[in-house]
């Protein structure tokens, strides 16, 4: 036995999302966001996305660029205040936005990785964002229904992988990536390094390699993954 | 039996082995085929089963024997685990059988008043991986049939099981029931429908053997 | 106002410091103090502000600052932060403020029409943490209270805050509605209700200044 | 600012424990099983005691001592097969026994470390498991609702811990211990090995340091750790 090889190039691993997709997106801010396989996605074509992301980045980074090429139709994140433009496109009715507290987004793509059909919690019940959702009382006590997440297509941004798909994380790029990671059908890395089998110690893996399906090594970083000068 | 069941292994899989006949399998595949075995209790990429002289005290599988680890193996907690079953990153498991209905439906947890140790991972294995076969002798000890029209026992899921490998034969359950593919050298079709408990459709023209 | 706000860290403690003024809590905290500094995005054992040339592209606050770590902070996933948070293992946390309520009733992250950029993790550090308090100036730009009888805006949670320090003055929450506690040194009594649009119940005898 | 420092003895960790204290226990099977904190509650006496486990290990060992000191009135778990004497115990009538799903098991103390109040899942629905736990429809389809799991007391095994309580565990003795070490009010180490402040990559850490409590530095590991000779 040996460990299936799972690396491929950026356009084969990109070429196998469809029009009308749910893509899940990692990062928050700039760590972990995949910039490389958004522009590639960027560069395809695909229309009509849902997008999952914890932001949306900043007018001109990242996800910006798909919705600027008019690619999404909706978008279920947490925050999007330092795109301006975002809010614009949501103001104009040009995408459909749904926030969610931003632990709860955390939850409900967790539960979809984890098979799990949703969870309940009083996170939110208070607030508009919980106003039209499902409640059901256990021993007494009231909770929203809040349902579990997942997406054709995960694209996710790690440090290391080996060629079976085993990830590692740096630092604040981790966030939402081991979580979407786990939560598509199809689960796509770009990698700043390959190692090779066995490059990841066994117990420091982040993400394991059954949940992912495509693994592209990036050569040298765009300028989207440097420090943001403000 | 056990080198048959093993031809159900396609390259790339993830599997899970239950405890028992089914660990037996890793025995017939090839150094060079592509697969990752997976432990419930925390690891992909399972290697060899270790001597206790060799074992690493905190290395087992989820039947408690000391295994090893291959390059690209990964360790995660008992939630990840079960998350890559539930979530359909299973591709395939295997499991013993106390009886299996024409149905699919799987009993293999507990005997009433006998044997009630819990179910352990055995429901969610059966419920969620992509494809579950089952391997069991063709009858328990005193030679009833352990397939059956119906489960008698407590089941541990519904509906779940595709595929049969016994020491007799290898039977797939079809929406129309138990259904004949493979007899074992030397066995006749007759034996086989005598040992099965409920109706056993037979394939038209000569039945392959294993 | 930020300094006597760093008095409310007890040693041990778990804190979260909000965006904005909260931030700055951190300049007042001394090198031998035993805290951890937590943020959403991912850190426990926050260390301090790093300008650009020496930033990690990898390692910033949930605001957005590039952070450093110290001897013992943890990464971990954004469902890890908030289980964090949620499960009560985050004893205060210091938030910004639109409008409190003299129930308690926080309001920070929606202006209808206005400003509606998402709610981002202010739910859930305002809904969980062990402690709230709220940084703020006493009045809005335009001079209107930010203290009120109710919320006019949307509520981020209900019946959270506990303590309200401002440019004028510390304010607790009590059962009762609000209460004075401390003024900010040349600020008087009547000053800080004048400002602040609910009743507020005047201590007996000397007010305390900061 | 430093991080605080939560080391102590093992008697003083485990003094914290009353009688019929909610205790959740790390390990399965040997690996991650907190030995010597159990052999510390053997010998302090706690009576009445609900454990949550995933097994009762095996005669003789682990939680079996407190079995056999009858000092445990619960057990919630997913199988005690390889412990004789627990079954005759359950069959007796002396411990009531509560038996999971193992993944459900995982994920119903993960919701507790996660504050959740419950999630919905569809798995066991069909089995005596879950006869008589209450359902909840969600979007047309009917699944368990399966309560989070919270104790008093985690008792966790780990491999190496810094003060503060970072923790990272080894091979498959992490198992419950992660998930346990989130969902306690006192959660109470043992650590093979005690590293300084720092000691501990951060991106490494399996468990951090805000979760934890109390940690204990093991000395010698007892014959209890070692590999067992069947």
């Amino acid at each position: 036995m040996r460990l299936p090889d799972k690396t491929t190039t950026l356009e084969e691993a990109v070429a196998g999302i469809p029009d009308r997709a749910v893509v899940m997106v990692g990062g928050f801010g700039v760590p972990g966001t995949p910039f490389t396989l958004i522009r590639e996605l960027v560069r395809q074509g695909q229309r009509g996305l849902t997008l999952i992301k914890n932001d949306a980045n900043e007018a001109g980074m990242g996800v910006d660029h798909l919705l600027a090429a008019g690619q999404v139709d909706r978008l279920i994140t947490t925050h999007i205040g330092l795109n301006a433009h975002a809010i614009a496109m949501m103001n104009a009715g040009e995408i459909e936005v749904e926030f969610c507290a931003q632990g709860i987004l955390a939850e409900r793509i967790r539960a979809g990785g984890a098979g799990l059909a949703a969870i309940l919690t009083d996170i939110a019940a208070d607030t508009e964002l919980a106003a039209h959702k499902q409640r059901v009382e256990v021993d007494g006590k009231s909770y929203v229904v809040e349902t579990a997440l997942r997406a054709d297509v995960a694209l996710i941004h790690a440090n290391s992988a080996d060629p079976f798909g085993n990830l590692d994380y740096v630092a604040t790029a981790r966030n939402f990536n081991p979580l979407m990671a786990m939560a598509a059908s199809r689960v796509i890395v770009e990698s700043e390094r390959l190692q090779p089998f066995g490059g990841l110690a066994a117990d420091d893996v982040h993400t394991p390699g059954p949940f992912v399906d495509c693994v592209v090594e990036l050569g040298d970083l765009s300028k989207e993954y440097a420090v943001v000068r403000r | 039996m056990v080198a048959r069941a093993a031809a159900e292994i396609a390259p790339g899989m993830v599997v899970n082995l239950g405890i028992g006949l089914p660990t037996k399998v890793v025995n017939y595949l090839d150094a060079d085929f592509p697969v990752c075995l997976h432990t419930e209790n925390g690891l992909s990429g399972i290697g060899p089963t270790l001597p206790v002289e060799r074992a690493d005290r905190n290395l087992i599988d989820a039947g408690g024997a000391y295994v090893s680890t291959v390059p690209g193996s990964a360790f995660f907690d008992s939630a990840v685990s079960f998350a890559l079953v539930r979530s359909g990153r299973l591709d395939l498991t295997m499991l013993g059988a106390f009886e299996v209905s024409q149905a699919g439906d799987l009993a293999n947890w507990k005997i009433p008043g006998k044997f009630s140790p819990g179910a352990g991972g055995g429901i969610e294995l059966a419920q969620k991986a992509r494809r579950v076969v089952v391997l069991t002798t063709h009858t328990d000890r005193a030679g009833n049939p352990k397939l059956k029209a119906d489960c008698t026992l407590p089941v541990t899921a519904r509906g779940c099981v595709s595929r049969i490998f016994t020491d007799l034969a290898v039977i797939d359950v079809t929406p129309e029931g138990f259904a004949l593919r493979e007899r074992a050298e030397g066995v006749s079709a007759a034996e086989i429908v005598g040992a099965t408990g409920a109706p056993l459709a037979l394939p038209a023209g000569d039945i392959p053997t294993f």
